[in-house]
């Protein structure tokens, strides 16, 4: 099968659901949603049918190396994760737009991560500025839309403006940045501008450079890289919790791969190299830093999991300024794999949790362990997998990351790196503490789990311990 | 039963009893004792049948570490600690004097515990005490020396200790436990530094590995450093403090291991090295030294003491310098060692009739509340007189006359300090002891119970009539010679033993004479003496301003500097950075645009900063 | 252009910001015109002077915005501002002067007789065909978005 | 497939039973069960290891990742085997001390299953990473312990003991990825074995930097000063299972590391910084020594002890020869069953008294003469009474160190590493006055009223003590027993 | 003489042009104002790329029609984000009542 069917599918998928909420009438919204999984989850089934050799090995916008098709399998189990998230968390959406009748613009909510999913899919593809820039768009325009989805929540609608006042002036940056490199290559594709970039003469390359900057500042803006993360934590903070976890998985691992693939060409002149990856270096160093230091002192969850994001932002630039190691690729791709399990179980827990106990302070989780000790057993895998315990996704991860880091000579980096991961051990504890040590406030009802979500958050603990004992599949999917 | 295994029997004996005693002690007191007791009597007999056995070359030996046969024979490293016996002469009687003394004190014991607590674990203790001493004893080797010297360290904390509730009980146990560790520290410096030169520890081999030393200064100090050990254990100058205190123990206690036996083991120590001592004339100096200061110094200290056993306690430290100083001034080590044979059977024999004194005084120790009391307590009485006449070294008819006059005329050969130290000790001793039996038994009542005061259980009294026979007799040549071997000095002027007997009539005239009333109370106060020399208050200086002062300086160190300010401080810094680096995000969006910015040219000018 | 653009930023009334920008974007259009961009000038015109300020306007008047009351001027933001701006202008600069081909002049077309809405209509469905198909899913999402942001009641 | 290694089933056993208590089985009878089984296991491990051939045995290997080099895989010498009886015996003696009354007693025995299976594995591994992975499973269940059921200022402890582990041993991490990159490319592992082989035929060639990070990341671990501050207060917070198995146990990963990996790949770099290794470990015994005779606590005493005592571990390693390090080893088995007697038994009395403030304690071996008397045991073998293993330990590292350089020669000088050992000999001196000094203050003296109701130690708790009691003598009498697996693993380059 | 203006000439615009879209980003607090200052960076970047595009012709001597198709490709996108965008602010106003960036931190820290 030809890879470019699985972008087709998951769009007319979307199309499907958005006919079915607006011709049939009266049907439970969350089939939608579960029609959704399903078909995902077909999705991601074919996407191991696929035969990337369909694809020609000069198609300019569009490639299904094994990075791609990883990346597409994540995007898609993301979007699976969203949407049974989304299902906890429709009652809470749907109290916050004015609607008429039950489960009024709740059908809407489902079918939208399905197409950002699709953006997402075909970001990772990418390989021409000019196809990286209308994913990326479609992408962001669809956050756009899902940040600001409970529009009579003033903070989910203040999150929206910063997040879309900040996000389109990373695109102003983008395109005027686009525009710069093909100034100077005279092309948008990123194979060839690795063909001509040794012949383009020195005297340009400053002015190649500024582009590329321009570009670096719009995907920093993506991955939240330090000095470019401020709209992180509100944004996370205000837009609906599945958005949120949306947000920081997925946007950010398309971020990534684009980030990796834009990088590779220009690494091709050693002088261009030798420069990118000091600063790449020092804002993976700023990033760490700010996110993880910034977390400490953080009492709401949401906004403690978007300083946590900064700070695994860090890591996995630690990875890309790391490039020179042979490992980082992996390293990278292995961080992005267990960074989605285990923040999308925390958001999960959070997701059913803060319904009941009404809101994301972490003293909300106060005794969570004595009233539901599977949820909090749950949360507290996520966290120590985020705060990097052996035996976790989360620790092999960052193992890989460092050694690669190791490998390439970057010390000091690789210093902060461990202060840093001290630092995480202190916030992502704080959670535990609240969960265990914590008593329970009294006169409150049970916290109910849907089927799906228990079944999500089982997958997801299973898939941290076996990845943390046995990283092989996703290295081997890797190739 | 052969000699070869007769040794590992005495040996092994007393602990199978202490351990017996420890778990099932609780069957009743005479069980404990009877065991106790036949344990030590069973030993005592081993012990005369092996000394009446001619020696034997073949020992039984064990490795107690061996790491020839851990690393395989093609291993080139060697090293081996072994557990042996030696018996030769100087063990045999040792090991006579250790077992028929300590089934006396077990004996006596009976009595005198009848109504203490612990019984048990009082028993408990002899007999570890007994195995440990035995082990000594029979040490081959120094590290095994060294293993038995530190437990008869815990025994003797364990014994002293016996009244735990008491607080001076606890405090003296931990004295003497801590002050034995002082000596120990140099004893076992010392025995790594001959380990380091001859690459063994095993006596024998010593012996004729000393030629290995690369200078006679590196010799000196190693046996410099093992006659720490002696100088802890045998109470020696400076390390005599705990001695006196561990009178807090039950007066058997004090005997056997703080007079007769344990004290001794560091002389004995140094009898077992005497070869190695006498190629090293430096140590020597250092030895005769200590031993001179101890039993002169020991003497003043003793003079102006009011509780009965603490005079005796003082008195057994200037006899333990005797002896130290005997090794020092003799070429054989049997000078010293007869002293230590005299001085175990008469100074036992004192301790236990002081300890018939307190249980017929009803526990009352302090001399100033007897009196008066030789017709209530006869036997006693006559135990202690010739105990005491033995120590003072009373001309002729005593054994404590021949073995101390031995050493002090070996003294006038070597060195005329140590002479006169030692001679003016006779004068000391006999005024001290005078004193004692004295105030003691003679005068008047000085209190209620000096007045209603009897005599103790024949269990107890049985002992001290053996015990002084032998106190009288055994300097006697003829006995003397079955027991060791013995050199006297050539060149000893004629009036030297002549001054030294009149020393002895001199002390006694002088204290009847100032002590002949009744006085309620010393007439004669010396506080420079009465307070040891000031030497205790200088020591619980040093513990309370030097130890534990920089330990209180460096606990306020641990806590405020490296754990308050550096780790906390470095843990809230960073958590403090983290709470200003978050004010970063305003919530104002315009501010993120600023800073975005910034950075964009942050950025920018980086990168387009290329050559 | 460049003073419209000013004018945008500047003026305190958000209608004048607003008929400024359409001055803008029509003098950007000329601009085109001169680099024989013409499909992409009338494209210019239709969507961003037509079709968007339409919209902008709209909404102004939707939301009747008075102009911007004289707030107290935020003197750290302008500040900050202005570096940030003048950094960025210097740092152009620089790239401007520092690459000396860009000094070129315009070169003449070999085909002058330009035929471009072709061109590009050509290229759009046959070379980018995959982001043109990209956009019209972002399209359809930005349409359903808007629908569901703005419509009074949810059915 | 070969057979897994029976160390691999010892280390699922206690993971296997925390799992099963989760799951809501009867904890206390689990547990004890359990801890039994295991003290069995190791015992006939021990048993069935072939000391002629020496070695490691019982391997087994299951391919985790081909392209990192990496597998689970277990396998055991002389030293692990020592190593893992030891975490046996105190994980035995721990599950038994814990009181009946004890809150959420589930979560509780969970919690040190897991720690008991962290050390089992760390020991059991042969693989570079797993090791590490396993000491780190105990992290979380000792901050829970700490966190939720300990003493005093339970959370400052629980705080600074998980954070400054974490760092610690993420240097560690960092100091582990150092030596495994520095072996040839393309044929890189984690294997144990391999990478001693590796050091030994000259391909492993590590920079220094490596050896510091080493030293630095298992010195926090060990405690080694100045990194010390957290274990006083770790211990005296700690609920008494989780200050037996830490101190006992966990702590000795560490030295268990630098004996496995720092002594047979870095014999240089160790020269090259024993200086600066000699100052740490004389701040060790000296300084720790000074600050342990301050204590005002039992708890905070024994902690500190504990620190000091890792000096002479140290000392050994340092002193790099045979004896030193089998010294070592024998002391780390000594030290974790007289700690955690040590431990088991001031738990008992805080458990009766509420407090173990030496002010307001004493006299008690009056009330409670057993638990006074075993007491008085775990203390002499701690300060290294003959007849405990501490001495033989001692001893081997004492004669090492002083001999490290061979023999006495003419123009003789003591060198750094002696006059280290002369230091460390004096340390004797210090442990004794500490130690003595809480014996007579806690259980000497005359008793405050408020204690002459107290009941002596109860009979499980006797035994457990008993049991760790036992080890010590045995050990201690016949060292030689655990020489013979110890010694030959200590392989020297 | 006045000469042709060149390729820098455009671009100095352009970039003129983007630094004031910038200004209005940075320093205006109405976001419908900020809004109209990002589009101008947009076509900013345009101008840039129709320019770039004239000068580097392609080897048939033609203007290189990838960057014009980029142009159009982010007007598109452009008019798609100000449809969104303005219905975000419409919602905004709806509840809040102001468009001013500084009545906008509920979220912080």
């Amino acid at each position: 099968m030809n890879p470019i069917y699985l972008e087709v599918i998951v769009v007319c998928l979307g199309i499907t659901l958005l006919m079915v909420e607006s011709f049939v009438s009266g049907i439970d919204k969350r089939l939608l949603a579960y029609g959704g999984i399903a078909g995902l989850g077909l999705v991601l089934a074919a996407s191991f049918f696929i035969d990337p050799t369909l694809i020609p090995a000069d198609a300019r916008f569009y490639v299904a190396d094994p990075l791609a098709i990883f990346f597409k399998r994540f995007a898609l189990v993301a979007t699976i994760l969203v949407l049974v998230m989304s299902i906890d968390y429709a009652p809470v959406v749907e109290s916050a737009i004015p609607g008429l009748g039950k489960g009024a613009g709740v059908g809407e909510f489902f079918t939208l991560p399905i197409f950002t999913c699709a953006g997402l899919m075909w970001m990772v593809s990418a390989n021409d500025f000019i196809s990286i820039f209308v994913s990326l768009e479609l992408v962001t325009i669809s956050f756009y839309v899902m940040v600001a989805y409970m529009r009579r929540s003033a903070q989910c609608l203040e999150a929206a403006t910063k997040y879309f006042i900040l996000g389109a002036l990373s695109t102003g940056f983008l395109v005027y940045g686009i525009t710069w490199i093909f100034g100077m290559t005279g092309q948008t594709s990123l194979a060839a501008i690795a063909e001509v970039l040794p012949t383009v003469p020195r005297e340009n390359l400053m002015a190649l450079m500024f582009g590329i900057a321009l570009v670096l500042v719009a995907l920093g803006f993506k991955v939240a890289a330090v000095p470019f993360q401020f709209w992180v934590p509100d944004v996370y903070q205000g837009a609906p919790t599945p958005v949120t976890a949306f947000l920081s998985v997925g946007s950010k691992a398309a971020g990534f791969v684009v980030l990796l693939r834009v990088l590779e060409p220009f690494f091709v002149l050693p002088v261009l190299q030798e420069r990118l990856v000091l600063v790449l270096a020092v804002i993976a160093g700023a990033t760490l830093i700010f996110g993880n230091l910034a977390a400490l002192p953080q009492k709401n969850m949401k906004r403690l999991l978007a300083y946590s994001s900064i700070g695994h932002a860090g890591y996995l630039l630690m990875g890309v300024a790391s490039v020179g190691a042979v490992m980082a690729g992996s390293a990278i791709t292995f961080y992005l794999a267990a960074y989605l399990l285990m923040t999308f179980l925390a958001f999960l827990v959070l997701v059913v949790v803060s319904k009941v106990v009404g809101g994301a302070e972490i003293a909300k989780f106060n005794g969570l362990a004595t009233r539901s000790p599977w949820l909090a057993g749950a949360m507290l895998v996520s966290m120590i997998s985020l705060a990097g315990i052996p035996f976790t996704a989360g620790f092999l991860g960052k193992f890989l990351i460092f050694e690669a880091a190791v490998a390439d000579g970057q010390y000091w980096l690789v210093g902060i790196g461990a202060l840093t991961v001290a630092c995480g051990f202190y916030y992502y504890l704080q959670v535990v503490r609240a969960m265990y040590w914590q008593p329970a406030p009294d006169d409150l009802p049970a916290i109910p789990v849907s089927l799906a979500s228990k079944i999500s958050m089982a997958a997801l603990v299973l898939a941290i311990f076996v990845l943390g004992v046995y990283p092989q599949p996703i290295l081997a999917m890797l190739g | 039963m052969t000699p070869q295994t007769a040794p590992w029997f005495i040996l092994l004996t007393p602990l199978v009893v202490a351990a017996v005693i420890l778990f099932f002690g609780k069957i009743s007191k005479p069980f404990s004792a009877g065991l106790a007791i036949a344990g030590a009597a069973f030993t005592c007999v081993l012990s005369w049948w092996l000394f009446a056995m001619p020696d034997f070359t073949d020992p039984i030996r064990i490795e107690w570490i061996d790491f020839a046969r851990l690393l395989g024979p093609e291993s080139t490293f060697q090293f081996a600690v072994p557990i042996g016996v030696t018996i030769d002469g100087l063990s045999k009687l040792m090991l006579v004097v250790v077992t028929t003394i300590a089934t006396l004190v077990f004996t006596y014991s009976v009595g005198y515990m009848a109504k203490e607590e612990g019984y048990s674990r009082y028993f408990a203790g002899l007999s570890l005490f007994l195995f440990s001493m035995l082990g000594i004893v029979l040490a081959d080797n120094f590290v095994m020396m060294f293993i038995f010297w530190e437990l008869v360290g815990v025994s003797s904390y364990i014994l002293i200790g016996h009244y735990f509730t008491r607080d001076s009980a606890a405090e003296a146990c931990k004295q003497a436990f801590t002050v034995n560790r002082i000596g120990d520290f140099g004893f076992m410096l010392g025995i790594l530094t001959f380990w380091l030169v001859t690459g063994t520890v095993v006596f024998a081999e010593l012996e004729a590995g000393i030629g290995a030393f690369p200078s006679s200064g590196w010799l000196v100090a190693a046996c410099v450093l093992v006659f720490c050990g002696t100088v802890g254990k045998s109470a020696q100058m400076p390390l005599h403090v705990w001695l006196p205190n561990s009178m807090e123990g039950p007066t058997p206690v004090s005997s056997l291991l703080h007079a007769a036996t344990m004290v001794a083991a560091g002389v004995y120590m140094l009898a077992r090295i005497f070869p190695i001592l006498l190629a090293a004339p430096g140590a020597l100096e250092v030895i005769g030294w200590i031993g001179g200061i101890t039993c002169f110094a020991a003497g003043l200290m003793a003079l102006q003491q009011d509780d009965i056993k603490r005079i005796l306690a003082y008195s057994t430290i200037s006899q333990l310098g005797y002896m130290v100083l005997g090794i020092a001034v003799a070429p054989v080590w049997g000078v010293a060692m007869f002293h230590l044979l005299t001085h175990a059977c008469f100074k036992c024999l004192l301790f236990l009739c002081a300890g018939s004194v307190i249980m017929g005084m009803h526990h009352e120790q302090n001399i100033w509340k007897m009196g008066a009391i030789k017709n209530k307590m006869p036997f006693t009485f006559v135990a202690m007189v010739i105990g005491g006449l033995a120590l003072m070294g009373f001309p002729w008819i005593t054994s404590g006359y021949y073995s101390k006059d031995l050493i002090i005329e070996w003294a006038w050969g070597v060195g005329p300090g140590w002479f006169w130290m030692a001679a003016l000790g006779v004068l000391l001793t006999a005024l001290y002891t005078t004193r004692l039996l004295w105030v003691v038994f003679m005068g008047g009542p000085r209190s209620e119970a000096a007045k209603k005061a009897h005599e103790s259980p024949i269990i107890m009294v049985a002992p001290l009539i053996i015990l002084a026979i032998p106190s009288i007799i055994l300097g006697f040549p003829g006995i003397q010679q079955m027991f060791l071997a013995i050199d006297h000095p050539h060149d000893v002027p004629g009036w030297v033993p002549w001054m030294l007997k009149a020393f002895v009539f001199l002390g006694i005239a002088i204290v009847i004479a100032i002590y002949r009333g009744a006085p309620a109370k010393d007439p004669i106060v010396i506080p420079f003496f009465a307070n040891r020399l000031y030497i205790d208050n200088l020591y619980a200086w040093i513990v309370r301003w030097v130890q534990d002062g920089t330990a209180t300086a460096s606990g306020f160190f641990d806590r405020w500097f490296v754990d308050g300010l550096c780790v906390q401080g470095g843990a809230k810094f960073t958590w403090a950075t983290g709470f200003v680096l978050r004010f970063l995000q305003t919530g104002n969006l315009q501010a993120y645009a600023l800073f975005f910015g910034a950075g964009v040219i942050a950025l920018i000018y980086f990168l387009i900063a290329i050559s | 252009m460049l003073a419209f653009g000013a004018g945008v930023v500047f003026l305190r009334n958000p209608v004048s910001s607003a008929m400024c920008l359409v001055m803008a974007f029509v003098s950007l259009a000329a601009l085109f015109v001169t680099l024989d961009a013409f499909f992409i000038g009338i494209i210019q015109i239709l969507v961003y002077a037509g079709a968007v300020m339409v919209l902008f306007l709209f909404i102004i008047m939707l939301l009747d915005l008075k102009s911007e009351e004289a707030r107290k001027l935020n003197v750290t933001a302008w500040i900050g501002g202005g570096v940030v701006l003048g950094g960025f202008v210097a740092l152009l600069a620089k790239v401007l002067l520092g690459t000396p081909s860009l000094a070129a002049l315009k070169q003449p077309l070999a085909d002058p007789s330009l035929d471009d809405v072709r061109a590009v209509g050509f290229a759009l469905f046959s070379d980018f065909n995959l982001p043109f198909q990209i956009v019209g899913v972002l399209l359809l999402a930005a349409t359903v978005g808007v629908v569901l942001l703005s419509k009074k009641e949810l059915k | 497939m070969t057979a897994l290694s029976p160390l691999f089933y010892l280390t699922l056993l206690p993971l296997v039973t925390a799992l099963f208590i989760m799951a809501g089985s009867n904890a206390r009878l689990t547990a004890r069960v359990s801890s039994v089984l295991m003290l069995v296991l190791s015992l006939v491990l021990l048993g069935s290891y072939r000391t002629a051939e020496g070695g490691f045995q019982f391997l087994s290997s299951i391919p985790v990742s081909e392209s990192l080099g990496l597998s689970l895989s277990f396998g055991a010498d002389g030293l692990s085997l020592a190593m893992l009886l030891l975490a046996t015996i105190v994980t035995v003696s721990a599950v038994w001390v814990i009181p009946e009354t004890v809150e959420r007693a589930n979560f509780f025995y969970a919690c040190v299953m897991l720690i008991s299976t962290g050390v089992i594995g760390a020991f059991a591994s042969t693989d570079l990473l797993f090791f590490y992975a396993f000491h780190e499973v105990a992290l979380i269940p000792t901050f829970l312990l700490i966190g939720i059921w300990g003493s005093g200022d339970r959370q400052a402890a629980a705080w600074k003991a998980t954070i400054y582990l974490g760092l610690g041993s993420f240097v560690l991490l960092i100091g582990i990825m150092g030596l495994y990159l520095s072996g040839p490319a393309g044929m890189r592992t984690f294997d144990m074995i391999t990478l001693r082989e590796w050091a030994e035929t000259g391909l492993l060639n590590p920079p220094d930097w490596v050896y510091l990070t080493l030293l630095f990341g298992f010195g926090s671990l060990v405690s080694l000063f100045p990194l010390h501050t957290w274990a006083p207060q770790a211990y005296a917070s700690a609920p008494t299972p989780a200050s037996m198995l830490h101190a006992g146990v966990l702590k000795k990963f560490g030295l268990y590391g630098m004996l496995r990996i720092v002594t047979p790949v870095f014999p240089e770099a160790m020269q090259t910084y024993l200086n600066l290794l000699l100052v740490l470990l004389v701040g060790n015994i000296l300084y720790v020594g000074l600050v342990t005779i301050a204590q005002k606590r039992l708890d905070w005493m024994l902690g500190y002890s504990s620190v000091m005592h890792m000096g002479y571990i140290f000392l050994g390693i340092a002193g790099l020869n045979e004896l030193s390090l089998s010294g070592a080893g024998v002391l780390m088995v000594a030290h974790g069953l007289s700690i955690a007697a040590l431990f088991a038994l001031s738990g008992a009395l805080r458990e009766r008294t509420g407090t173990l403030d030496f002010a307001e304690l004493g006299g008690l071996g009056k009330s409670m003469p057993k638990l006074g008397l075993l007491f008085g045991f775990a203390a002499m073998a701690s300060i290294g009474l003959p007849g405990f293993a501490n001495f033989p330990g001692e001893l081997l590292i004492f004669f090492g160190a002083m001999g490290a350089s061979g023999g006495l020669a003419p123009g003789f000088q003591l060198n750094g590493l002696q006059i280290t050992t002369i230091i460390a000999v004096w340390g004797v001196v210090i442990s004794a006055v500490y130690m003595l000094r809480a014996y007579r203050k806690v259980f000497f003296g005359t008793m405050p009223e408020r204690w002459a109701g107290l009941a002596d130690i109860s009979p499980v708790t006797r035994y457990s003590v008993v049991l760790l009691l036992a080890a010590l003598m045995i050990i201690g009498f016949f060292p030689q027993l655990l020489l013979q697996y110890v010694t030959p693993s200590i392989l020297l380059p | 003489m006045d000469a042709a203006p060149t390729l820098a000439h455009y671009l100095a615009v352009s970039g003129l042009l983007f630094a004031i879209g910038l200004a209005g980003v940075l320093l205006r607090r109405n976001i419908l104002i900020i809004f109209m200052g990002l589009e101008l960076m947009l076509n900013a970047a345009n101008l840039s790329l129709v320019a770039f595009s004239r000068y580097h012709l392609t080897a048939a001597g033609m203007p290189n029609y990838d960057a014009q198709v980029l142009v159009f490709f982010i007007i598109t996108v452009a008019a798609a984000e100000v449809a969104v965008g303005l219905a975000i602010i419409v919602a905004l106003f709806r509840v809040r009542q102001t468009t001013h960036v500084e009545d906008l931190n509920a979220l912080k820290f």
